[in-house]
């Protein structure tokens, strides 16, 4: 599904990934771990081709990264649901359109909008927020929308960059129910975070960075 | 369909930066079609004015009905004059007398009338040309019941360059103001799309296409156009009922006209300027 | 001193915006800038235009010498007086020979002059006011030895509104010129504002006291101002060098000068609007 | 230093904080906990005066926050440094610039300004991104700059909204560390989480907020 090959990416002198290399098989729960500023978001984002690789080869789905023509891109991305380590959430746009938004993009019937949308929010206990925008949210509602928004295209592959850093310990525990539940269903997932506990004892797969090594990639 | 329900939602949600957007953009227009207004009128203005630039050709004291005729019926040919006036040995006397007012009697001692029959000729204004007056003269010179011609060469001169100069400025001052418009136009409409740059990139990586991310921005950029294109004919029949309605006139502005073209122009031209200046401020997306 | 350092640094970081902002104040600067050129430049223009309003006086056939230097003297006192020309009857006799051409053997069975000595005056056109002509007149109809006062009144109303009209639309289209500029600008600073709004949020949150807040963002809006105003001016002399240096010039278009004034104006302008746009835009900061 | 009286905060149609009442001395390191959407920002809003209370009065350092003229609220949020939950850095300067405008504002000479903003920038390790802006850094870090920038004015009253959220354990505890350094000189902390490690057992005191009420004020 997604496969890494002596990837290195530079940030103006700053190396944040160094030779990395491994790969992750369809229907995988892969946990990215490592300090502050160890290159996960970068990796992340290598995945979703927001950034470009310096050396290496990234192989998605099938497409080499490198061959890939920019016109396929959007295709690509709508396979992938994002929860971004900012939100990226549009502050002019209700929560309903801002989750709606990622459907529309594939031209769905509103109608069926309406109802997935409806649907992704009470799995996230946010139905009453419905009308609200994202400022008259709190900081954990606001990473709720975004990882509402990240599942409601039942995307094959979920990317989650620190998706719990703002929620407490009961919505955590929730939103790693749905992520396991999704996964159960087929979609492979990545997801990066720094709290062990999320993976402690669950037995999955756990890559974990250091200043842009891959240092270790072994079983929670 | 739902491009522009997005485009509208878009647009309330911003409507003050939208409504200065239509502001800025509607200035413009005005101004533009200030000067517009301005063109068409004096032209209209001295289209009316009376033609002042005439030929002269004094006749044979001798010359023949039938040639006089027939010189007319030559001169009609020509596709600069306008139109042509002859004048008898009688007129012409009798023009004389008006003209010395109280001093006519002294024109009482003559027993036969000194005077020549004579031409007048005026000059299309639409077709003027200096070349082709003369052309014509030396044409009349080859005549030979014409005696002499007499013409304004100095005037000639100062209509033609008085006419061609406004014409050369009028047509500088609008491509100029309508550049300046496109101008500010384009920075208006970039500058409200770099505050949009963020929104852009998150369509982006949530998979929406070119067309998808560009429409409900190209919309927005058509719709504030138009309603600043409206603004400004708006702003234009304001003005043309401020100065017509003015209780201390000046006669001229009581004339003022509105061409039925300034009403399809502002707008349009508003429609276009928002249309191109949202494409080209969005730019080529790159993924 | 530090708030100018930051204002430099925020210029430069969003120097694209900031880019786009100079260029629609200094396309405003610049259109207000020519409406002025042509108005400086008309008015010159007409200034030295001939005197074309003059009032004949029609003089008694039997008016002596000593007469007539009283009367021109008297003329003289009146200020709109700009030029008094006698014609005494012999000059009189010679300009209609002239005028009558190859007719003036006509006059020569007159015995006597059958013409009138005449005072020709032109009126000042400064201090040009129908009023004071038409009192001109009145007093002049009390003196006897004039017999005839022949003032073209058509011409007086229609040079009357020609010159008020054009000193009315001048200043119609200036100030509204000026109002649409000022538009402009004040709504390009607006949205410049929009984008700062959450900036300005963190700064109060940081204990930043208005004065400080405000400083920079003045600041830049002032030093926008002053660069779109220097470059309308830049753009003004551009043009007017470029109507002068043309290959095939219109020869008005060669007289064209640039005041000193608009050296003075556009920039300040510029810094008024910079100062007073970005001072209002930012409104009264509430905390 | 700090007290709520019978405090109500009431957002649209959703009651933020209800009949909230407690008070903090001088010196004290309070945690605020809950859920996500409890009410925990809302609180530390009404301390910095970015929200107003609905009902109730509020004290802050001798000041009754009703009767405190505008004029003065710049000087009083001088003597307090915010963790913003969503960092507020300014986007349009270098990470010196955001850390060193907040002793700008108090018209410290730049010299002064220099050794001051490398000092705290050495506390959280971020020395070597001086020169870069918010959006070259990863998510952590980010983090970390805006307690730096809390913490540089030497406040008398330090508020953290979340400041942790992003970051991995190592981190956490060297911030953990600073805070409890800060404290012990004599600075207020009000410090909001949901990471109930944070306070687990330090024996500190934990005022935990529910759907806006204040259910207990314990030690932790
Ligand atoms: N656009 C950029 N320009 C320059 N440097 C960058 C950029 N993005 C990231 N970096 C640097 O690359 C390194 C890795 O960043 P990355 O965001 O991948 O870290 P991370 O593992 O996600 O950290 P965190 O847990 O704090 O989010 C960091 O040192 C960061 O400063
Ligand atoms: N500006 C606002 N307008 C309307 N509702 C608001 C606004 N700000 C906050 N709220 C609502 O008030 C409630 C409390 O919000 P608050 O930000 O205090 O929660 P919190 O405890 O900080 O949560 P989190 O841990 O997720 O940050 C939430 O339900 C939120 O949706
Ligand atoms: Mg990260
Ligand atoms: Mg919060």
């Amino acid at each position: 599904m997604i496969g890494f090959n002596q990837v290195t990416k530079i940030y103006d002198n700053i190396t944040a990934l160094r030779n990395v290399t491994f790969s992750i098989e369809k229907g995988e729960f892969v946990f990215i771990t490592g300090p502050s500023g160890a290159g996960k978001s970068t990796l992340l984002k290598l995945v979703y081709l927001a950034e470009r690789p310096d050396e290496g080869s990234i192989n998605i789905a099938g497409w080499d990264t490198e061959t890939l023509k920019e016109k396929a891109i959007p295709y690509l991305r709508r396979n992938i649901g994002i929860v971004f380590q900012d939100f990226k959430l549009l502050y002019n746009k209700t929560v309903y359109d801002n989750i709606a938004i990622a459907l529309r993009i594939r031209g769905i019937k509103e109608a069926e909008i309406k109802d997935r949308v409806h649907e992704v929010l009470k799995m996230v206990n946010l139905r009453h927020k419905t009308d609200s925008y994202p400022r008259e949210l709190s900081g954990g509602e606001q990473q709720r929308i975004t990882i509402a928004r990240a599942i409601v295209g039942e995307p094959t592959v979920l990317i989650a960059d620190e998706p719990t850093g703002n929620l407490d310990v009961d919505n955590t525990a929730g939103i790693m129910r749905i992520f396991r539940e999704i996964n159960a269903k087929g979609t492979t997932i990545l997801f990066a975070t720094h709290n062990r506990d999320l993976f402690r004892n669950t037995g999955l797969r756990v890559l974990r960075l250091d200043n842009g090594n891959l240092v270790s990639d072994e079983k929670g | 369909m739902y491009s522009l329900k997005l485009a509208l939602k878009s647009l309330w949600y911003d409507k003050w930066i939208n409504l200065l957007s239509i502001v800025s953009i509607a200035t413009g227009l005005f101004i533009l079609g200030t000067v517009l207004l301005s063109l068409y009128n004096i032209e209209r203005a001295t289209q009316n004015m009376p033609e002042r630039f005439t030929i002269t050709l004094f006749l044979n004291e001798k010359i023949s009905k039938k040639d006089v005729d027939l010189l007319i019926k030559r001169l009609k040919r020509e596709s600069i004059v306008k139109e042509i006036d002859y004048i008898s040995k009688e007129d012409a006397l009798k023009e004389l007398k008006t003209s010395l007012k109280d001093a006519a009697y002294i024109l009482e001692g003559l027993d036969e009338n000194p005077l020549f029959p004579s031409i007048v000729i005026k000059v299309r204004r639409e077709n003027f040309d200096r070349d082709r007056v003369e052309a014509l003269i030396k044409k009349l010179k080859g005549f030979n019941q014409i005696d002499e011609i007499i013409y304004a060469d100095e005037i000639l001169e100062s209509i033609q360059d008085v006419y061609s100069g406004f014409k050369f400025v009028s047509l500088g001052v609008s491509l100029l103001f309508s550049v300046s418009v496109v101008f500010v136009c384009y920075s208006t409409v970039k500058i409200l799309f770099f505050r949009r740059k963020e929104e852009i990139e998150v369509y982006k990586l949530l998979g929406a296409t070119r067309s998808f991310i560009r429409a409900p921005f190209i919309i927005e950029g058509t719709i504030i156009g138009i309603v600043g294109g409206v603004a400004a004919l708006a702003g234009n029949y304001l003005l043309v009922s401020l100065l017509k309605g003015m209780t201390n006139p000046v006669a001229v502005l009581k004339l003022i006209e509105i061409p039925v073209q300034l009403m399809v122009i502002l707008p349009v031209a508003g429609l276009v300027l928002g249309l191109t200046g949202s494409t080209i401020a969005l730019g080529r997306l790159k993924y």
